[in-house]
This record gives C-alpha cells, structure tokens and sequence, in this order.
C-alpha cells in the first residue's frame, strides 16, 4: 500500500512537470517542468530501493545521487541556452525558437 | 618580515593592542578619552557662555534684584528675545523694578550685547547648556523666577568677572555714599549755612545781609 | 638500479630538457630568467652527473668486472612486440656524463658573457639547455633506440646554434651541410639499427642478459652470416657510419671546419668537447658488437684505419690554415681520428680518456680562441693577430696550458699521457703497423701547427686593424682558469703509474704501480713521442718564432703549391662538389624531366580522359535522371507539405506527441503483460 | 502516589544531578523522559515512544534556541562594546550594569518600529522572506556537538546537512531583494547570493578536508577524532597540524563570508547600496534578518570549532575537569570574539576585489590543503600520522609553497580598475 | 474526559510515523500544481523550490538521508538560484502580461495549454492505472532490515562500482560548466 501512494504520488508529480513543460510557454518553465519530471524518477528510485528486497545493495540511492548530478548539469546548460537565446530573439517563448523547422 | 598576509598581522596587532589597552587605562589618559558625561561633566572654561540671566544679591530674590526695568536690553537685543514689564506698586505707579523679565532662549543667540548695556550690572552670561524640554515653545522661554540666580552663583561659574563686578559697584557704592556723604555734608553745610544764616538773619536783624 | 639512482638518472638529461622547453616560451627581454633557468638545470644536473658518477666508482661488487646498473621501461606495444627504452649507469657513461655535463655548465657560463650583446640571448640559451639534455641522454641512454632519438635532437641542436646567427648566408650553409652531412652517416646508423633489432630482437644494451650487448645476443650475432660477413661486422660498420659522421671522420669531416661559423662556445662545447665525441662513445658503447667476431674483426681495422689516416690528413690540413677557429677544429678531426684509432685497435681506455683529456683541453682551447677574438673585436684571421700575450695575460696562459696539453708536452699535461696511451696501443696491435706511423706523423704535425697559431697569435707585434685588444670579463676567465686546471689535473688518472680510469672502465680496483713507468715498451713510446713533441714544437718555433711575421706563410715560399693545397684543405670540398653534388644534380634533372615529361603527361591523361566521361555523364544526369528526380521531388514536396505541419519546430509539440507514446507503450505492456 | 509526590521525587533527583556537571544536560533529558513516564503510568496509560521524542525534542528545540538567542544578544552588545573598545570608546554602558540589557532595549524598539511595507513590493514574498532567512539559520546548531554526548540530531551527515540547510539563506536573500521591488534591494541582493555561492565553495572544500582524515562526516565522529593528546599534553585539534590550519584559516574567512561579517560585509555596503536586500525592510522583520544573521554565524563558528578546534575537548590534560560543554562555548564564544576583532581592523572590500579573493586565491587553496591533508594521511600512515615527521613536513611543505607561490601571485599584483564591466550580480 | 483520552491514546498511532512522508509529499505536489498554474514567473519558481525542499524532506523520510540532503544541497542552493537569475536575466512578456490575462486571450493558446493538459492527463491515467493494477506494487513489503544508505557505504560504491560513472560524471559536470559559460558568455560583439 505505502509504495503504491509512494508511486502515485511520483506519478502525480511527473504529470505535473509534463504539465508544466507542456503547457507554459515560457522556456524556463518547460526546464522547470523537466526538473520536476527528474525529481519524480528519483521517487521512484527511492522508493523501489526502500521496498527492495536487499537495499543493502544501495543501487537505487546510488542511481539518485547520479540522476541529480546529471539534473544540476543539465539545468546549467539549459539555462545558458535560454540566455542565449533571449539575447537572440529577445524572447524565451520555446514557439518562437523555431528557425530549424523543416 | 614581508610575507603575504603580514599586513592583515599588524593590523590585527594594532587593533588588539587598543581592544586590551582600553581596559588598563584608568588614567584617560591615552586610550578612552570620552568623558562619561551624566556623571562626569566637562570642565567649561570661565569665558564660556550660553544664555543670560539675572543676578541678585543676597538672599531674596525679590528683595535682591538689580535689575531696574530700564529696558535698555530690550532694546539693544539684535533678535529681540527679551520682554520687560515694568512693576507697579500698589498704587499703579511703575516702579523701578521689573514685574515680567522672559528671555526666549530658542531665539537668543548668546551674543552679549545685553550684558555689555546693562547699567546696573544685572543681566549676566550664564553657562548652562541643558535646556531641552519636551515643547518647542514652553519650555524654551525662560521667566523671571528662572532667570534670577544669586550672586553666589555668579562667584561661582565666572569668580574673575565677579569679582570684578563687584569691586565695580563697591567702588559706585562707595562712590556714592561719599557723593552721598559729600551731599549729605553739603546738605549739613547748607543746614548749618542755613542755621548760620537763621542764625545770622536772627542777627541781621540785627546786622546786615552779606552775601554769600 | 634502485629508486633513487633511476630517478637521478632520469633528472639528469630531463632536467637541461626542461629549462629549454620552459625558457622556450619566455620572451626575447627575459635574458637572467633564461639564463637562470638554463644554468640552474645544468649545475643541478651536474651534481646530479657527480652523484652518479660517485655511485658508479662506489658499486661495491664483489668480484671484478663491469657492473652495468640499468633502468628499463616499456615504450611502445605493437602485436606481441614491446620496445623498451632505458637508462644505464656504468663506469664508461657515469665518467661521460659527469664531463659532459661538467664541461657544458663551464660553457654555459662563460656564454653569459660571451653572447651577452646578442639580440636572442634567450633562444640561446634555449637551444643550448635542449643541446644538453639531449647530449647527456646519448650518454645515459641504455638502448639504441633513445641513443638514436637523442643523437638525432643532438643533431637538431647542433644545426640550430651552428646556424644561430642565420643571418649570416655562410652560417646558414654551414648548418645545413652540418646537417646533411651527418644526416649521410646517420642512415648507416638507422639501418645498422634495424639489423641489429632484427638480428638480435632488442635494442636494449643491458637488460639481464637479453640485451643486445649481453653474451647471448653476440653469439647470436657473430655466427649469423651476411654475404659471407658476420651480421655483427655489418651492423658494427652500419653504425660506425653514425659514429664518422658526427665525429667527423674522413669522408664525411667536411662539416666540421665549416660548423666554426656558430659562436665560439657552440664550438667549443658541441664542436670540440662534447657532440662529436659522441661518435667515439657510441663506438665504445657498443663496443662489444665490433668485438663479436674477435679482437681483430674487420671492422676495427676499417675503424683504426680510418681513425689513423684522418688524424694525419686533417692535421695536414691544419698546417695550412689562417682562420684560428678552423684550425683547432681540423685539430678536434685529428684529434677525433687519434680516438678512433684507439678504438680500433682495441683499447676503449685509451680512447675514452682522450675523450675525456681531449674536452678539457679542447674546450680550453676553443674557449680562449673565443676570448681572444672577443679581445680584437671578432677578428678570426691569425695573421691580423699577434703580440696579445702582454694584452691578454690570463688568456695566453690558459691558452698555453691547453696548446701544451694538445701538442703532448711531456709529463705535466694529460694530453701526453693520453696520447701514449694510443701510440703505445698502436704500436702494440699486430695486425699492422701503419697506423702507427701515421699516429706518430699526426703527433709531430700536431705539435707543429699549434706552436704555429701561438706564434702567430700571442707572440711578435700586434698586427691587427681594431685598436686596444683587452682581456675578457671574469665570466670568461674563470671558466678558462678551471678548464685549465682540469686539462692538467686530467694527466693523473692517465698515467700507466696509476691506471686509475683504465682500472675503473674494466672494473677493476686501481693500483698503483710506478714500475710501469719504466717498462721499455712503454718507456720507448714515450720517449718516442716526446722527441717528436719537441720536434715539432722546435721547428714550429724555428720558422715562425725567430722573425716577425707578416701575410704570407713562410712555409709558402718553400713550397708553394702544397700550401695552397693545405689552405684548400686537400680540395676535398671541390672533389665532393664535382662529384656528388654535381651526381645528384644530374640525377635530380633527370627525375625532373621524367616528373615532368612521363608522368605529368599521363596525370594529363587521366585528367582528359575523367573529363571526357564527366561530359558524358553530366548529359545522361541532366535528361535522364534530373528529369525523373526532379519529378518525384515534386511528387514528395507535396505530399510532404501534410507531413510536415505535423512537424512545426514547436518543442512542445514533439513533448505532446512523447507523451502520447508513453500512454501507449504503457498500454502495449499491460496488454503483453495482461 | 500521587503527582506532587512524583514532581518532589523528580525535583530532588534533579537537584542531585549538578554533582556531575558534566553530564548535566544529558541527565535532565533523561530525567525528563522518565518523568513523563511516570506521569503516564500515574495516568493510567503508557506513553508512546514518538510522544516523549516529541517532547524531548521540543524541550531540546527551546533550550537550542534560548541559548542561541541569549548569545546573539549577548554578543550584539559585546560587539559593540568591543568595536568602541578598539576606537577609543566606551561602548554601551547605559542599560543595566555595563549595558548588558542593551539587547532588551533594542528589542523593544525594533518591536515598537513601524512594520513598513512598499506599495509596490511583492507583499507575500515580502513577507516570507525573513522566516525563509531565520528557519534555516535557526535549524543549524542542532548538528553540533555541544559537548560529549550532546547532540541533538545526531547525523551521519550531519556537515553535509549543514551545508544543504545553510543554502537556504541564499533563497532569503533573493526574497529579500525581488520582492522589495527596489533597484538597491536586488542588486544587493546578487551581490549576497554571488557572494555566497563563491565563499560556499572554499567553505565546503576546507570543511571537506577535515572529513577526508577524519573518515566521517559526523560532525560527533570529527569531534571525537580529535580527542586525546600527542606528545603527552599537546591538544590532537587538527587546527595544530599543517594542512588543518591553512583549512581553519579558509573556513575562517569563509565563515566571515557567509555570515556577511566584515570585511566582506558588501551585500549591505550602506555607502554604497545602503543596506542591500535590507533596505526596505523595518521593525522587527530587519531584527530577524539580523537575528537569523548571528545565529547562522554562531552556527558556522560553531561547526568551525567542531571541524578544527577539537569541538567540546579541553585543550590540555589538566583541564579536563571543566565540562566539555563549557569548552564548546568558550571556544565558540572566543571564536566569534575574534570575528568581531577582525571587524574592527578590516576594511570593506571592492567588489571584483572580493571575487578575485574568493577564486583566485581562496578556492586553490582550499584545494591545495585538500592535497596537504592526503600527503599528511597517506606520508604518516593514517592516525598515526601526528607522530610521523614525514607527515608534518610533507604537508607542511605543501601548504607553505603554494601559500607563498599562490600569496605572492594573488596580492602582489596590482590589479587596475580601468577597463571594468559591471555584471548584473555586481 | 479520562475516556476520551485513553480513546485517543488506543488509536494505532506506533504506526504513524511510517505515514509522516505523506505531509512532505502532499506538500511537494501541491506546491508543484502552483508552480505550474501561478502566472508570476517568480512565484512559480519558489513553488518549484519548496516542492523541491519537499522532495529532500521526502527522501529523508524514506530512509535515504543523504540523498535528501544532496537534493537540498544542489536543487535549492544551486538549481534554484540558476533559475532565477535565468529569469531575472530573461524579462520575458509573460510577466508583464500577467497583468491583464484576457488581453493575452487567444484561442491557438487556449487549444495548446488545453491539448497539454489533456496529454499530460493521459499519462498520469496510465501511469495511476499501472500502479493501481500492478500486483509487484501492490505487493511490497517493507525489507525486514530497514533500508540504510550509510554515507561510508555510498562513498565506497561511488568509488568502486559506480567509479567509471563517477568519473562521466565529472567530465559531464565539467563540460557542463564549461559550456554553460562559454553559451551564456555575452558575444564579443555586442
């Protein structure tokens, strides 16, 4: 039961992110949205490693700590574009950033 | 020595050296020199000067006060700070005395002029400076029960400038009760010139008038 | 060799490599920091070399004989091959590198004041500290492989001082015909190496008996025949080849003189003390393959034949000379000859400690020919010279320690000791006793032409054209002054009274014997060599000394046209132009007009012949094929044209359409799971 | 028995407790667990086990935060005592015998201010930002060990949860200056957070240091590690070694640096950005700010005398008998002490200076003693490395060399200040 | 009064602290769902941040201290404070616009957030569905031995089995770094 809520509400958490990333159209929104998305696979692996059978083999911990590392440097660079890019098209709506459409 | 950081040690040094030989200067004579003032009070120079006041001899303030109402001060204030009335006696005739004397000491400014006029000596520059009060008007306008204070008290904030005035109006004193005493002889002279002429008409009557 | 000694073993050729490769990069107005740097790498480098050299006197072994103390370690892998590269320490290169990098820190000081003026003082320095490092990992090196690779950055620092001032038309032809010339002798190094890495499987010289030095490896090689030679012979002369070039040996000694165009330090260290003894090392390094096949193989005979005909034919050269640089270096030839005759007849002691005696006295020489030019402003011509020993006084003497110990005055100075030591091998070696005579005929010219430059330059009246030749600045003395001291205090381990060097290259305990002194075999030699010493040195003095000399050679009046071949230098540049040159500029004509004619023309061919089928396929695209694509082009833009609204460049759509495939994939595995 | 009988019972066992100093506080912790089991049984019911954590825990929060409160009091008056010292002052003497409750009085005014609110700021975030500021700052001393046994929240993490919690400041900060919609609050406020995460850097790496030889990061495992005495009577404080006193001296300055004490007390420059994120602040929200302020900097000083300063150990054997508790808060107070004396002698620093100081020398540094602190670790052979000269020198060498080399390099030049762009977190 | 207590007191409250995560976790969504509904882009992104402080707590309440305290560590003192100088350094029309919405009012951006929503329905639909029906979840237990992730053991697996993802990871942080500048750097030009 614990880990079925501790899923939804990982599951829950991702839909918002998808939400966000879906919805608003400022792109510093959508890299937040992605965030939350992260922050929900985390859950998950906390959560399977707590209710793994042997969470002495600390895999899911480990696979977190990576997971957010890899979650800081993407953040990084994602954020570096948006500049980037307002400094471009003095603009962060993800739609207007179209000029490599076929 | 000249390392990095040296700089940041000798400051620091210098500091501590303050911190540390604040606490073992009683004398106050380097280190603290701020004086402690509700309780310690600085030591005003005799020429120091803030506000006039009255001066009165003796005891009683009523009784003792020189000042005669001439309003000479009052009108040779430049800010024009100070307000006279005259007393009357109980006849209504003004008398040489003064029934309102307020100086408005948020508008003087201490220049003196006042004491420089006053004839009779009465008018003094005092040296307090802890006037505040909790009203910008009342408090600030100081009455006459205010500002009499007593000869002593002038001995005792300016002694050279009292004493001088002192020896001064002794010496008019003098002056006048040997003018008095001159009159007084003068008068004594006369009366007996009188009595001699009395005494001489008596004898005119008998003898003949000479002239005096 | 334990930790310690490897790591000082390394330190000493990386850390002269280092300073170079750091004051590379520092700019032309930083002279005392390059300076500094390069001159600290050395010293440090140098008590390093002594530390190294004392650790090798210090090996205590129990029974007699050489210990070779290596450091190997992998280099490159390919397929099941490994090729190592290391370090040895042993007497031969321990006393090596302690002269080398002795001699190199005196020279590197006495730069400081000797290139002071110059505009690239730093670049200087630079390849002077590149010089050293390299030199010394010839010496230190324990695999011919590295020995190659550092004789090769040997060579690139040669050409690059030897051509410092390049400005100079004739000191840029110098370095490159230093560079070709040598480069002649190293390709028999290159395939001398190649053989022996085929024939013996390593190139390692000490590797606990695998190497290539070691006795499995020399039987190996001495019982493989080649063209009924034994493959050791082969490689021995292959590498020989190396060795002539650098020392500049007879065929190939033309670029010696010629290298005098770079700055007299550069003469002194690389052209007189150190690179081109190098040749006569490598020869007493892999000694032990010239002796594969016996004491007498054929190739020390064609090293002592060639050593003893060199040391006579450039010291003829010598005689014949006016520029006071060029005729120390026919000298350092001659000299160079007289080593390899030792070699070649056998005794490694003898020729090393002329290496050794050699350098001292050579640098000494070449360093106060530098004082002295420095002192009359770079004039090089003896006859514009004269009278300097009152102007000069620490220069004349130092200069005449160093004029004794290379004309082999007797007893004093180590030249005569070293010198014996190879008339008395020579004499000794029974194969044939020409190179003797030889030997003893370059001994007498030796003392003659040297008595003739101190003539010429320090005695008589000043002829020059600069006003006030002075002494050089204590920077240059006192190398001069420790040179000196050296080239006499080099005499004591020499002598046969104490064999102390000959002892210590075969690992022997020295002894002291003073009888040898008077054996008559060696008695005989010495008294021999001294007559011929003072011979020489008298009848230098009888035609130069007595009257004052002027622009024409005396010798010039008694024989005219053997003189003007002396100052030709026997024609041998000539010969080589008229034949080699010229052989390879025909050559190289012909391979022009073939480029040109033959396979030009056929690239023109080809070049028609794609063009011609280019036309004919650039028809067919256009009328058949473009006609057909351009079509279904146009067939694919339009249905494409609803594809790609589907694809809008908006990011969020795509993460829609993402999502949409999660759902669906989440359906999928819960109906294959279901 | 009835419950006055149980409250004397307990009050007399309490009263014997302070035969031991020592373990008093400890012992109160226990005495009041079991209290309040007798008073349940006396009840009729047993006390579930998370029911007494709740209450030692807010029993704990409260004496945490009393004496916390207590020493930030204590130690504004102090500060300004000593500033004035060290300028020929008196300092406040008013208030209570030699101003002791100056605190109080300022209290009472910051209480009395006016609470002042721009029209145009952000109101809820406003708001928020001073607890956001004072939350975090208020959490952090429950990881120290206050002495032998005495830690609240006893963490294998506990440095790394330091730091996490620490990080919150910098979310404050920013509140402080977005929502004060105030050209000086937000630039103040870049500068704070450009501050912070550069001094975080050499501040995590030091304190890294420590962990790395004391093979734990507990902030009670470190304290620990550094009891007992070599040489017989000489403190084992890894401040005494090479590579821990250059770390000390970089978490030192890193500390100043995060608790915006001078000289790096830029983010509230009052001549030049009047008090930063502060400057729209008033009443009692800016005496949290500067509450949250001292506590976070009694919180790090304390972490600093854990990490260096043999936490709750006494310096020499024969003081032994003093209750490491008392050694805590003497170190912590002499600690903080020192903050201020720096204080006095320092000026401010520019601001492209104080970057320059954070990455170009702090950060090598720090990296350097990191490289210090494995020398000594691996030359000494682990713990036994204070007897191995090996290890001193080694490390030592190490420290001195790229102190002089980076010193040299970094405070020798002239740095110009022509040619200058200011970034919009200057 | 005495009834009423001992009542409460009976209740199964030993239990309750397995179910404390869930006021971390409601938190954390609820604070997310502002993130994504708040107009103010400032706002939003201190949702974010308390959804994130949220996400730690839960962590820590699931056992995985350390983990909480890295997410802490790097999400609120450095993911956030990217953001938000991200937004600071972008004054977008967003914020602006956020003043009078039905000015801003289109139908394209109607049907847009209209088609998110539904997408992102969809999945946590499936997602819930999958939870719901799966009999491994449903089926957990919690291990006999709680569940610890001691800070040695992890420092030895990172150093051990996960070293070559370690050693990615540093490269990846460093090119991050890197890039991040190098992108973010203002062009010479202007």
């Amino acid at each position: 039961m614990m880990l079925q809520i501790l899923l939804a509400i990982s599951a829950a958490l991702f839909a918002l992110g998808l939400l966000a990333a879906l919805t608003r159209r400022n792109a510093i929104m959508v890299l937040i949205g992605i965030e939350l998305m992260l922050g929900a696979g985390n859950l998950n692996f906390i959560s399977f490693w707590k209710f793994s059978a042997h969470p002495e083999t600390i895999t899911g911990v480990m696979f977190a700590i990576f997971s957010i590392a890899i979650a800081a440097a993407e953040a990084a660079v994602g954020l570096a574009i948006v500049i980037q890019v307002h400094r471009r098209l003095h603009s962060v709506d993800v739609n207007e950033a179209n000029q490599l459409k076929g | 020595m000249n390392f990095p950081g040296s700089g940041i040690i000798k400051g620091m040094a210098v500091t501590a050296l303050n911190i540390v030989g604040s606490y073992f200067d009683r004398a106050h004579a380097k280190r603290l020199i701020t004086e402690q003032y509700p309780e310690e009070r600085p030591k005003l120079a005799e020429a120091s000067r803030s506000f006039p006041f009255l001066v009165f001899d003796g005891d009683d303030p009523e009784k003792g006060i020189r000042c005669v109402a001439c309003k000479i001060c009052e009108k040779e204030c430049p800010p024009q700070c100070i307000y006279i009335v005259k007393d009357t006696d109980a006849n209504g005739k003004p008398i040489m005395r003064p029934k309102v004397f307020d100086i408005d000491i948020s508008v003087c400014m201490g220049c003196q002029i006042c004491v420089e006029s006053c004839p009779f000596e009465s008018i003094r520059m005092d040296n307090i400076y802890e006037v505040s009060g909790y009203d910008r008007f009342a408090p600030l306008v100081l009455h006459k029960p205010q500002l009499l204070k007593s000869n002593a008290y002038y001995h005792g904030i300016r002694p050279t400038e009292a004493a001088a005035t002192d020896a001064r109006i002794e010496a008019a004193r003098l002056r006048k009760e040997a003018a008095a005493k001159a009159a007084a002889a003068k008068v004594a002279a006369a009366k007996a010139a009188a009595a001699a002429k009395a005494a001489g008409e008596k004898a005119a009557e008998t003898k003949p008038t000479q002239p005096e | 060799m334990d930790n310690i000694v490897s790591i000082a073993a390394v330190l000493v050729p990386l850390l002269p490599l280092l300073a170079a490769g750091i004051t590379a990069f520092l700019k032309r107005e930083q002279r005392g920091l390059s300076a500094t740097l390069v001159i600290t790498a050395q010293a440090i480098a140098c008590a390093t070399s002594l530390y190294l050299l004392l650790v090798a006197m210090c090996e205590d072994h129990g029974e007699p004989g050489i210990v070779h103390q290596f450091f190997n370690f992998p280099w490159l892998t390919f397929g099941n091959q490994t090729l190592q590269l290391g370090l040895v320490l042993d007497p031969l290169s321990a006393g090596m590198a302690a002269m080398v990098s002795f001699v190199s820190l005196l020279i590197f000081i006495y730069s400081l004041g000797y290139m002071h003026d110059d505009r690239n003082f730093t670049r200087f320095f630079t390849f002077l500290g590149l010089f050293s490092g390299a030199m010394l990992g010839v010496v230190l090196s324990n695999s011919l492989l590295l020995t190659f690779v550092a004789w090769e950055l040997v060579g690139l620092a040669s050409y690059l001082l030897i051509g410092f001032w390049f400005h100079k038309h004739s000191a840029s032809a110098a370095a490159k015909k230093a560079f070709l010339t040598t480069r002649v002798g190293d390709m028999g190094f290159l395939i001398g190496m190649f053989w022996l890495y085929k024939a013996s499987g390593t190139l390692l010289f000490y590797d606990n008996g695998a190497g290539c030095l070691e006795q499995t490896a020399l039987t190996t090689l001495a019982h493989t025949l080649a063209g009924g030679m034994a493959v050791s012979n082969i490689i021995a002369l292959l590498i020989f080849c190396g060795a002539a070039g650098k020392s500049g040996q007879f065929p190939l000694h033309v670029w010696l003189p010629d290298a005098m165009e770079g700055p007299t330090p550069v003469s002194a260290l690389i052209h007189a003390a150190t690179m081109v003894a190098a040749g006569v090392y490598l020869v007493a390094r892999v000694f032990p393959i010239f002796t594969a096949t016996g004491p007498h193989s054929s190739a020390l005979v064609v090293v002592a034949c060639i050593g003893a005909f060199t040391a006579l034919f450039a010291a003829l050269i010598a005689v014949g000379q006016w520029d006071i640089k060029r005729i120390l270096a026919y000298s350092t030839v001659s000299q160079l000859g007289f080593m390899m005759l030792a070699l070649g007849v056998g005794s490694v002691a003898a020729a090393m400690l002329h290496l050794l005696a050699h350098a001292f006295f050579k640098a000494l020489l070449f360093l106060g020919a530098g004082s002295v030019i420095h002192g009359v402003h770079e004039e090089q011509d003896i006859r514009n010279m004269g009278g300097l020993w009152r102007k000069m006084p620490t220069t004349f003497l130092t200069y005449t320690v160093g004029m004794l110990a290379l004309a082999g005055f007797p007893l004093f100075f180590s030249g005569f000791w070293t010198k014996d030591a190879i008339l008395h091998e020579a004499h000794l070696w029974t194969v044939s006793q020409a190179p003797f005579y030889m030997a003893v005929a370059a001994a007498f010219l030796t003392a003659f032409y040297m008595t003739r430059q101190m003539m010429y330059v320090f005695f008589g009246s000043y002829r020059g054209n600069a006003a006030h030749p002075h002494e050089s600045p204590a920077v240059m003395t006192v190398p001069l002054v420790i040179l000196a001291a050296a080239a006499i205090l080099m005499s004591l381990p020499a002598t046969p009274a104490w064999p102390w060097y000959e002892k210590f290259l075969a690992g022997h305990a020295p002894s002291f014997l003073p009888a040898a002194l008077f054996e008559p075999g060696f008695l005989q030699i010495a008294a021999t060599s001294a007559a011929i010493v003072f011979f020489g040195i008298g009848l230098g003095w009888l035609i130069y000394g007595r009257r004052p000399l002027g622009d024409t050679d005396p010798l010039q009046t008694v024989a005219a046209p053997v003189f003007r071949a002396l100052t030709n230098r026997l024609y041998v540049d000539e010969i080589y132009e008229a034949t080699v040159i010229r052989g390879l500029r025909v050559l190289g004509r012909v391979m022009a007009w073939v480029d040109r004619q033959i396979v030009a023309g056929a690239v023109r061919a080809v070049a028609w012949l794609s063009f011609l089928v280019s036309a004919i396929s650039n028809g067919m695209d256009r009328f058949l094929i473009n006609f057909g694509f351009d079509s279904s082009c146009n067939a694919l833009r339009e249905y494409g044209g609803g594809i790609a609204s589907c694809e809008g460049g908006r990011v969020q759509g795509y993460l829609r359409v993402l999502g949409i495939g999660i759902v669906v994939l989440l359906g999928l595995v819960a109906w294959l799971l279901a | 028995m009835n419950f006055f009988a149980l409250l004397k019972d307990f009050l007399l066992q309490f009263l014997g407790l302070f035969k031991n100093l020592e373990t008093l506080p400890v012992e109160c912790m226990r005495l009041l667990r079991e209290f309040l089991t007798k008073l349940g049984e006396l009840c009729g019911i047993t006390m579930p086990q998370w029911a007494l954590d709740t209450v030692s825990a807010l029993v704990l929060i409260v004496a945490i935060l009393v004496t916390f409160l207590v020493l930030f009091a204590l130690m504004s008056v102090f500060e300004r005592k000593l500033l004035a010292r060290a300028q020929n002052r008196y300092g406040p003497n008013r208030v209570g015998p030699f101003g002791l409750f100056q605190p109080v009085a300022d209290g009472i005014k910051m209480l009395t201010k006016e609470d002042l609110v721009p029209r145009a700021a952000d109101k809820v975030v406003h708001y928020l930002a001073p607890i956001v500021m004072v939350a975090p700052a208020l959490m952090l001393p429950v990881f120290l060990p206050f002495g032998r046994g005495m830690v609240a929240v006893d963490l294998s993490v506990g440095i790394l949860a330091f730091f996490a919690l620490g990080a919150g400041t910098e979310l404050a900060v920013f509140m402080a200056g977005w929502a004060s919609n105030n050209k000086y609050s937000i630039l103040g406020a870049m500068r704070a957070i450009a501050q912070m995460i550069s001094y975080e850097l050499p501040l995590v790496t030091s304190a890294l240091v420590v962990a790395l030889v004391a093979g734990t990061l507990s902030p009670t495992g470190i304290a620990e590690a550094q009891s007992g005495y070599f040489c017989g009577f000489l403190p084992k404080w890894f401040v005494c070694t090479p590579w821990g006193f250059a770390a000390c001296v970089l978490f030192y300055i890193g500390a100043l640096s995060e608790s915006n004490r001078c000289p790096f007390d830029l983010p509230e420059g009052e001549s030049e950005i009047i008090a930063g994120h502060l400057t729209e602040y008033s009443g009692f929200k800016y005496a949290i700010f500067f509450m949250a302020e001292y506590v976070g900097m009694f919180a790090v000083n304390g972490l600093l005398v854990t990490l260096f300063l043999g936490g709750y150990n006494a310096p020499f054997p024969f003081l032994e008998w003093v209750p490491t508790w008392c050694w805590f808060f003497i170190k912590l107070w002499a600690v903080a002490l020192s903050m201020v004396w720096v204080r006095t002698t320092l000026p401010r620093f520019r601001i492209d200076q104080m970057m320059q100081f954070a990455w170009k020398f702090l950060l090598p540094m720090s990296f350097v003693t990191l490289l210090a602190a494995a020398a000594w670790y691996y030359a000494g052979q682990g713990p036994k490395a204070w007897m191995s000269p090996a290890a001193w020198s080694a490390s030592a060498l190490i420290v001195l060399l790229s102190y002089l080399l980076l010193g040299t390099f970094c405070f020798t030049r002239r740095h110009s200040a022509t040619n200058r762009r200011y970034l919009f977190s200057e | 009064m005495h009834a009423l207590f001992q009542k409460i007191a009976a209740l199964p409250w030993d239990q309750l602290p397995q179910w404390l995560f869930l006021i971390p976790g409601l938190l954390m969504l609820l604070a997310a769902f502002a993130a994504v509904c708040l107009r103010n882009l400032i706002h939003s992104a201190l949702c974010v941040v308390l959804s994130f402080i949220c996400l730690g707590v839960l962590f820590m309440a699931l056992g995985a201290e350390f983990v909480g305290f890295v997410q802490l560590l790097v999400y609120v003192g450095a993911v956030a404070m990217l953001i938000l100088f991200a937004i600071l350094l972008t004054p977008a029309s967003e914020v602006q616009a956020s003043n009078n919405p039905l000015s801003n009012f289109r139908l394209s951006s109607a049907l847009h957030a209209a088609a998110g929503a539904a997408v992102s329905f969809l999945v946590l639909a499936g997602l819930l569905a999958a939870i719901a029906f799966s009999p491994r979840a449903a089926n957990a237990e919690l291990p006999a031995q709680p569940a610890a992730a001691p800070v040695a053991l992890i420092g030895e697996n990172l150093l051990t089995y996960t070293l070559l993802p370690l050693l990615g990871i540093a490269v990846l942080l460093t090119a991050a770094l890197v890039g991040a500048a190098l992108i973010a750097k203002e062009d010479s030009k202007s």
